[in-house]
């Protein structure tokens, strides 16, 4: 789509677009536009594809979308890409939503009526940079600006980077929700710890005869939900060697759970436990063929069995059986999941998980850990790493402290992000100046001054290297795939746009004309490289292979395989969870999980998304709290009771979903929903965010917020309302009937 | 007009294969059938008393109790039987059986009397209640290779038509026919975990003939003698 | 004086039947204005092919508008004096799509393709008449279901049952 | 016809052997213009009540059609129904109005068939019930489509798309099942009016005298036309008979031939037309009650016609208990699972109150009508015969409504729950099958005069030395 085309340049068969079936009379007067330049890339009526990648999520799924005159009908994955292989997950085809969100914001907009307000007023591009060029010259120190950010891709996050060390600001905190909730920090510092390299590892699912997955929801949200499902899908059916095994270690039955072969309902927190044992079991008893387990009794010489298993409520015959399995698999491999990450212990159980790879051997073999090979150049390697809680602590902190002048929010929503407690929207209003790159006003957005509302996905440039990647080097690319519906800019743009504005060392430090030929210069290094599925004979070839393939990507499988570090040559450390609340008072384990069509949230905008029936509960648009039937009854409560859930930190009022898989000790309640914001369809479902009751205690390993570890409490209101789920209550249970 | 599926072996007869044991309920399917086919979003209101649009859904069974409780996955969509009990029923033949054994629904000569769903054994058809709304600009998104349905109109599944169609024509435009597995609907084509084959049952190296033969196939409510073209295998075992 | 009454209204009511058939086939027949009065004729007397302007329903389901660049490929030297030219030259300047209005067209329940119907070898008079003697382009057929039914059904069998099924137009 | 002339029947002479006929011999004593006036004097004197009465029917006929009119606008949605209960309480009443109707020709064709004598004063009320019943039912299939303005598709008619209804749909039989009974019980209504149109045309003038000289179709009761009338009575009631079985055949194999569970059941043809002669029978009784009081036809319609039609709808009673656990039974025993889950759902479940309602209303009437005094007493009578009409309305509701709320398929249970667009819909059938009842009565005879006259030829008391002797002659 390099050709400049304006929107009423297209075809515009108007009435067949929009109107109804069936009543139309014959003979009506159609206006049928041509083209004034006809574009090179489209002919009217017949479908093109661009290739680009997903942003729905982190993991960078390649995809391809159909677009007709002009407009994307239809995203799909891309057939080439190695990550995904063609495939997508339901927020991957809902991108299409982000697009043409009725809600998105159409200009760049100041807040009118002050912060808060919700009084939007237009500006001019070059006005509302302006603005932030002066915002961002007049201040009295580099360091009374703060960056806060999502987890963006690769080539912004460079930019960004660039810019403020030139401005001789602190480097972007990375922070959101979803990394938050699938661990990606922790996993990474396991991976720095394990093996030396800060680099998230794949697990070779595919190849695996055994997995044991603790606390990863494999096929919901976690990492690369895609490539994962893809890896079960041959894993199950798809192997010479046999059916592959999956367990699931959680104390709620997830989706994942459910495709699981067995479930193990852990106490919350004692995964670890779990692992230990297992390990030690392996090694104390020999089991398995990889020969002497010598090295490795160092590992569990601290481990009791009996306690573990007391700790943890799983049986010793169940831990044996488990161990052995593990163990006698020809290729057998564990996964330390975000649920580990969010505990208080969670450093500690996801080094348990991982020695057990170590010591079935089977760390960078097929069916086990490997790491992903990094992208060929050294530009293409920088990446946002994430932040911990505790830098979002002290930038909170420093906010409070009125030590920050200018905010700038990307791609995260901290006001509905963050645990309530943490006193975000709070601190937000000591900020003199907040500016937020949101397409749409969320939360955050709503406390900022200047919305310089970033284009959707499907209309900006970019790159992306998987991370977790898969078995080659991938870098995933992204472009528009329809021009920008509205007046909005393409953060990367605005960065280099203020860059020219402020002049000196900040346009030194991002000297492009536009991000195209940023993107283009950072690309075309790749031209040339023997590894490539494709090659050109010039640069510029090289870059129109790059868009059409959506991506560059080693033609062969490039394993890297793992050192282990010396982590090796010690006791695993043994922590205790601890849980904010006190027992006797909050009874039960809460249980955020991220919901398999909003994400963290993201996804509440999306009509398609809302209307997606959860997997388990097969609930639309609607937040519950799920109860063991044995709590419930406990409660005196049924299906459909509002409840009231209590944490020390907060209070919501949610209706109550009796589901027979969750231990009777912990209650659930999905992510995503309780917006105050965010657009017509988020706010149409009543309801209040869940991560008010979070407590905002922290992993002392990690630094990771413990988003597992708080107490609440329950009591009935007496009221109902009904939940709109596919599943009709009257039937459950019922199914010897069919 | 119904020709007997029994007799056509000539014929093409589509029919997608459902392996239980990949399904993981993610819900892509679900999304990329509304994306694909137009279907309409009816709210919390609505879709809480039954009357949400999904052509694909999810059912989910629950087996046991906790601690050794399991929950099963089962995509349900038309099933496209050649034997189909809400083909007979339609007043004005908006319903019908095609040649290439799909149980055909049109849209524009549907009256809406709700038999065949009153009929149809599975539940697989919806119903528009309500006029569908689409805020703009989502109109932008809607695909023009399928109508949308007003009021008053039932629809369900149509194993993709127009992508079958698609490829028919490109294929016969480049003088060939359309080959095993290049004929994809929406859902089968972003099924993550492959879990959804679509194909020509009568053509015995298809892949989805071939599964169909599988040990571990069945149809849903056999009992019924619908003889669904939708295909289940059964989970938790391995095919040989 | 009743039979009077009686014939009155039999005469009053096949006229109206009459002037009703009369004012559709007059609506569906007539010709739209367009924005530009456009002669085929004389463009096709000029030698030029359909698949000149409109050139892609070989390759796509629609026939193709051509843009207002290709108008302007020939019309920059060609007959620029003439005010409908000129008119033309007008939109160019100005950017402007032309607001062509639509002369054939199906409902929307319909899906129609162009490359399958000229694949078999119809050309396209056999449903847009006879372009090249119209000053004034107006359709020539109700373009409704018995008018396709009625080249489907006459192909040999077995492709006009596939080409009989309703899926194979309705969408 | 007979010559005999009606005699002064005695009062002391054999008072225990005579009631019965004494009754029958009370209009013996009128003259014919007594009996002319006594019918239609009621018909011209409306009182303030009357147009009471009318206005506040009107009314909710008119709302009802306001809420036709917001259900075709926003669409079906407006009504209760969803997935899987895609049928409500609009198919619930159609054929409820189905069952209604058959009463009439119940009455009027079989009783004529079969000479009953007692039939007389009430056929014309039993037809125009039919017709009106129809009516009200032929509404139904058009409101509950979804597209209404397209219902002409299901009409054949020649076009150049070659599409035809599909006749082997149900609902095409039952329209032309319908269509077919409508015209036909229409037809047979307006035949036997034609003689007291006459006779109201001679009695009347203003706008009263040119409508029944147009209905009257210039009847001047000759030899040959009454001939013509009788025959013509005669090949209807025949005719009609196989109709009006078919109509509720048909009605019920609009779900027996689904595989539905409890819908797909061999007994459901006679069932339901049992079940409508049932309910068809008493709210003809319950019509009559209150039409006799409120237009004072307690001289024609008498205690004895009451006591008939009462042991009628008991015998119709008995038969409709008999298919019903004949039906029942069978189920039960067979276990299917998904029948069995509906069974116990009714006995035991949430459809209990319904089910108990539907059971209790059907079989307390047939114990009640045991007694002569019930049948015998108006306000029992009617008490009893529209506590049947409330069990049959429960059992359609469970039929159509409870089946579809559960299928094969656990998962895709539902529940249903009336919309106000419905509610107000079935009370518009009701109430514009009151109008138009009501409209009726004031302007055809409720009574049919010549029947009576008829029927008064038959029985005489003839003095036969110095016995009274009570005749009946063979007339018809």
């Amino acid at each position: 789509m390099s050709k400049k085309l304006t929107r009423r340049d297209f075809i515009k068969i108007a009435a067949g677009a929009t109107a109804a079936t069936g009543l139309a009379p014959v003979a009506r007067r159609i206006v049928i536009e041509p083209f004034v330049q006809p574009p090179e890339e489209t002919l009217p009526g017949q479908a093109t594809w661009y290739a680009s990648t997903c942003r729905q999520c982190p993991a960078g799924c390649g995809i391809v979308v159909r677009t007709i005159n002009g407009r994307a009908k239809k995203i799909e994955g891309n057939p080439l890409h190695p990550l995904n292989q063609g495939k997508l997950c339901a927020r991957g085809q809902a991108g299409l939503q982000v697009l043409y969100n009725p809600d998105r914001l159409r200009n760049a907009v100041r807040q009118s009526g002050g912060r808060g307000s919700r009084e939007y007023e237009p500006l001019y591009w070059s006005e509302a940079l302006d603005l932030l060029a002066e915002k961002v010259s007049s201040l009295g120190h580099p360091d009374r600006m703060a960056f806060l950010g999502g987890l963006m891709p690769d080539h912004l996050y460079q930019l960004t980077n660039s810019l403020l060390t030139a401005l001789g600001t602190a480097p972007p905190i990375i922070y959101d929700l979803q990394c938050t909730l699938e661990g990606r920090r922790p996993a990474t510092q396991l991976s720095q710890t394990f093996f030396g390299t800060a680099d998230l590892p794949v697990y070779d699912i595919a190849m695996s005869d055994v997995v044991f997955s603790f606390g990863a929801n494999l096929f919901e949200t976690w990492m690369s939900p895609v490539a994962q499902s893809v890896a079960l899908g041959s894993m199950r059916q798809g192997k010479l060697s046999g059916r592959g095994l999956i367990v699931q270690f959680e104390p709620r039955l997830s989706a994942t759970g459910a495709s699981a072969d067995e479930w193990i309902p852990v106490r919350p927190g004692a995964e670890g436990y779990v692992a230990l044992a297992i390990g030690r079991i392996i090694v104390e008893e020999r089991l398995g063929h990889v020969g002497s387990h010598r090295d490795n009794a160092v590992l569990y010489q601290n481990v009791d069995v009996r306690e573990m298993s007391a700790a943890s409520e799983v049986s010793v015959d169940t831990l044996r059986r488990l161990a052995q399995a593990f163990a006698d698999a020809d290729r057998a491999v564990a996964i330390p999941g975000g649920y580990l990450s969010g505990q208080h212990n969670g450093f500690a159980s996801m080094l348990a998980v991982q020695a057990l790879n170590r010591i079935v051997a089977q760390i960078g073999r097929q069916g086990g850990v490997f790491l992903s090979t990094p992208a060929p150049t050294v530009a293409l390697r920088s990446k946002p790493e994430v932040n911990t809680l505790s830098d979002v602590r002290n930038l909170i902190k420093r906010m409070n402290a009125g030590e920050v002048d200018l905010l700038l929010i990307h791609g995260t929503n901290p006001l509905y992000e963050l645990p309530a407690a943490l006193g975000f929207a709070e601190a937000i209003k000591h900020v003199p100046y907040v500016v937020s790159f949101s397409p749409f006003v969320d939360e955050t957005a709503v406390w900022a001054d200047l919305i310089l509302s970033d284009h959707t996905y499907l209309e900006s440039w970019g790159y992306q290297v998987p991370s977790p990647g898969t078995d080659r080097p991938v870098i995933s690319s992204q472009q528009p795939v329809v021009n920008p519906l509205y007046d909005t800019r393409s953060t990367a743009q605005v960065l280099i746009e203020l860059a020219a504005r402020l002049g000196g060392r900040a346009v030194e430090a991002i000297p492009w004309a536009d991000e195209e030929s940023y993107l283009q210069e950072l690309v075309t290094e790749l031209y040339g490289s023997s590894l490539g599925a494709f090659d050109a004979r010039t640069p510029p070839g090289f870059w129109t292979l790059w868009r059409q393939y959506g991506g560059w990507w080693s033609e062969k499988e490039i394993r890297q395989e793992p050192e282990t570090t010396d982590i090796v040559q010690k006791p695993l450390p043994m922590v205790d969870p601890q849980f904010d609340g006190d027992p006797e008072e909050y009874p039960f384990h809460l249980y955020p999980y991220s919901s398999v069509a909003l994400t963290d949230g993201r996804g509440a905008n999306q009509p398609w998304l809302q209307e997606t029936p959860d997997p388990m509960t097969t609930v639309q648009w609607g937040i519950w709290v799920e109860l063991n039937p044995q709590t419930a009854e406990e409660l005196g409560v049924e299906d459909d009771d509002i409840v009231l859930v209590e944490s020390p930190y907060g209070t919501l009022e949610v209706s109550v979903f009796v589901y027979p898989g969750i231990r009777p000790d912990v209650v659930a309640i999905p992510i995503g929903q309780g917006h105050q914001d965010y657009g017509r369809f988020a706010q149409a479902v009543t309801g209040s965010n869940p991560l008010a009751l979070l407590a905002p205690i922290t992993d002392p390993d990690t630094e990771s917020l413990a988003w597992g570890a708080t107490r609440v409490r329950l009591s009935p209101t007496g009221r109902k309302k009904k939940l709109a789920r596919l599943e009709s209550i009257d039937g459950q249970g019922r199914e010897s009937i069919g | 007009m119904a020709k007997d599926a029994n007799q056509s072996d000539e014929g093409i007869r589509w029919a997608l294969v459902v392996d239980l044991d990949r399904c993981t309920g993610c819900q892509a399917c679900v999304v990329a059938c509304h994306a694909e086919n137009n279907l309409q979003i009816v709210g919390e209101k609505e879709a809480a008393y039954g009357r949400w649009t999904h052509w694909i859904i999810i059912h989910r069974y629950w087996e046991g109790e906790y601690p050794n409780v399991k929950a099963r996955f089962m995509p349900i969509m038309c099933q496209q039987c050649s034997e189909a009990p809400c083909e007979p029923v339609c007043p004005v033949f908006a319903t019908y059986h095609n040649e290439e054994g799909l149980n055909a629904q049109i849209y524009n000569r549907c009256i809406g009397t709700r038999f065949c769903g009153s009929a149809c054994p599975y539940k697989a058809r919806v119903y528009n209640w309500f006029r569908p709304e689409f805020p703009e600009p989502l109109t932008e998104q809607l695909n023009p290779d399928v109508s949308v349905r007003t009021r008053g109109i039932m629809e369900k599944c149509t194993f993709c038509i127009q992508r079958i169609r698609r490829v028919e024509i490109d294929a016969q435009a480049e003088g060939r026919s359309p080959t095993d597995g290049e004929i994809q609907p929406a859902c089968v084509q972003t099924c993550p975990t492959s879990a959804l084959i679509f194909g020509d049952l009568n053509d015995p190296n298809s892949h989805v003939s071939q599964l169909a033969h599988s040990r571990r196939s069945f149809r849903l409510l056999p009992e019924l003698g619908t003889d669904p073209g939708v295909i289940y295998l059964k989970g938790g075992e391995v095919n040989v | 004086m009743n039979r009077f009454w009686f014939f009155s209204f039999l005469i009053l009511l096949v006229v109206g039947i009459l002037t009703g058939i009369l004012l559709t086939r007059i609506q569906v027949f007539s010709a739209p204005e367009q924005p530009i009065a456009y002669s085929h004729k004389t463009h096709i007397e000029a030698g030029i092919q359909c698949l000149y302007c409109h050139s892609s329903p070989l390759r796509s389901d629609l026939a193709g508008i051509p843009s207002v660049k290709k108008c302007m490929g020939c019309h920059n030297v060609i007959a620029n004096d003439k005010p409908e030219v000129q008119e033309l030259a007008g939109y160019w300047e100005r950017e402007e799509p032309i607001p062509w209005v639509r002369v054939s067209s199906q409902p929307e329940f319909i899906y129609f393709s162009h490359l399958p119907h000229l694949g078999t070898g119809l050309s396209c008079e056999t449903c847009h008449g006879d372009i090249g003697q119209m000053t004034v382009t107006r359709p020539v057929v109700k373009m409704d279901m018995g008018w396709c039914l009625d080249c489907h059904l006459k192909e040999p069998q077995p492709k006009a049952t596939r080409l009989a099924d309703c899926l194979a137009c309705h969408k | 016809m007979s010559e005999v002339q009606p005699t002064q029947p005695e009062q002391d002479n054999h008072p225990d052997q005579m009631p019965e006929f004494e009754e029958r011999l009370l209009l013996a004593e009128r003259k014919d213009w007594e009996i002319n006036e006594a019918v239609l004097q009621p018909m011209f004197k409306t009182g303030r009540g009357f147009w009471i009465l009318v206005a506040i029917l009107s009314a909710i006929v008119l709302w009802g059609f306001y809420a036709w009119g917001y259900l075709i606008y926003w669409g079906m949605g407006t009504a209760g129904i969803n997935r899987p209960v895609y049928w409500g309480l609009f198919i619930t009443t159609f054929v409820f109005w189905v069952g209604i109707s058959h009463a009439g020709t119940m009455i009027s064709a079989v009783l004529r068939l079969l000479k009953a004598d007692w039939r007389r004063p009430i056929t014309r009320g039993a037809e125009a019930m039919t017709a009106f019943a129809l009516m009200m039912a032929g509404l139904y299939p058009l409101i509950h489509l979804g597209r209404v303005w397209k219902f002409y598709w299901m009409i054949p008619y020649p076009n150049n798309r070659f599409m035809w209804p599909n006749f082997q749909s149900p609902l095409m039989w039952d329209m032309v099942a319908i269509f077919t009974y409508l015209i036909g019980s229409s037809l047979y209504l307006y035949l036997a009016l034609i003689p007291d149109m006459a006779m109201a045309r001679d009695y009347t003038e203003g706008w009263r005298y040119k409508l029944y000289r147009v209905l009257a179709l210039g009847w001047r009761g000759t030899e040959a036309e009454w001939h013509k009338l009788h025959r013509a009575l005669g090949i209807f009631s025949v005719a009609i008979i196989p109709i009006f079985l078919s109509v509720h055949s048909i009605v019920s194999w609009d779900f027996a031939v689904t595989i539905q569970p409890r819908w797909h059941s061999t007994i459901f043809a006679p069932y339901f037309v049992i079940g409508a002669v049932y309910s068809g029978l008493s709210a003809l009784a319950s019509i009559l009650i209150i039409v006799r009081r409120s237009m004072r036809l307690q001289e024609f319609l008498r205690s004895e016609h009451f006591d008939s039609l009462g042991k009628l709808v008991m015998v119709a009673g008995m038969a409709w208990v008999y298919f019903w656990f004949a039906g029942f039974i069978v189920e039960w025993y067979g276990n299917e699972p998904i029948v069995r889950e509906l069974i116990h759902e009714e006995v035991s479940g949430p459809l209990a109150p319904f089910f108990y309602l539907q059971m209790g209303a059907n079989i307390i009437p047939i114990i009640l009508l045991v007694f002569k005094r019930v049948r015998t007493t108006p306000v029992l009578l009617l008490g009893t015969t529209l506590l049947v009409n409330v069990g049959m309305f429960t059992e359609r509701a469970l039929i159509v409504i409870g089946s579809l709320q559960r299928n094969d398929l656990p998962f895709n249970w539902g529940t249903y729950r009336p919309s106000w667009v419905e509610i107000s819909i079935v009370a518009m059938t009701f109430a514009g099958f009151a109008l138009l009842y009501t409209l009726f009565s004031r302007i055809i005879p409720f009574v049919p005069v010549w029947e009576i006259k008829e029927g008064r030829l038959r029985y005489t008391l003839r003095r036969i030395g110095r016995l009274l002797v009570p005749t009946a002659a063979e007339i018809e």
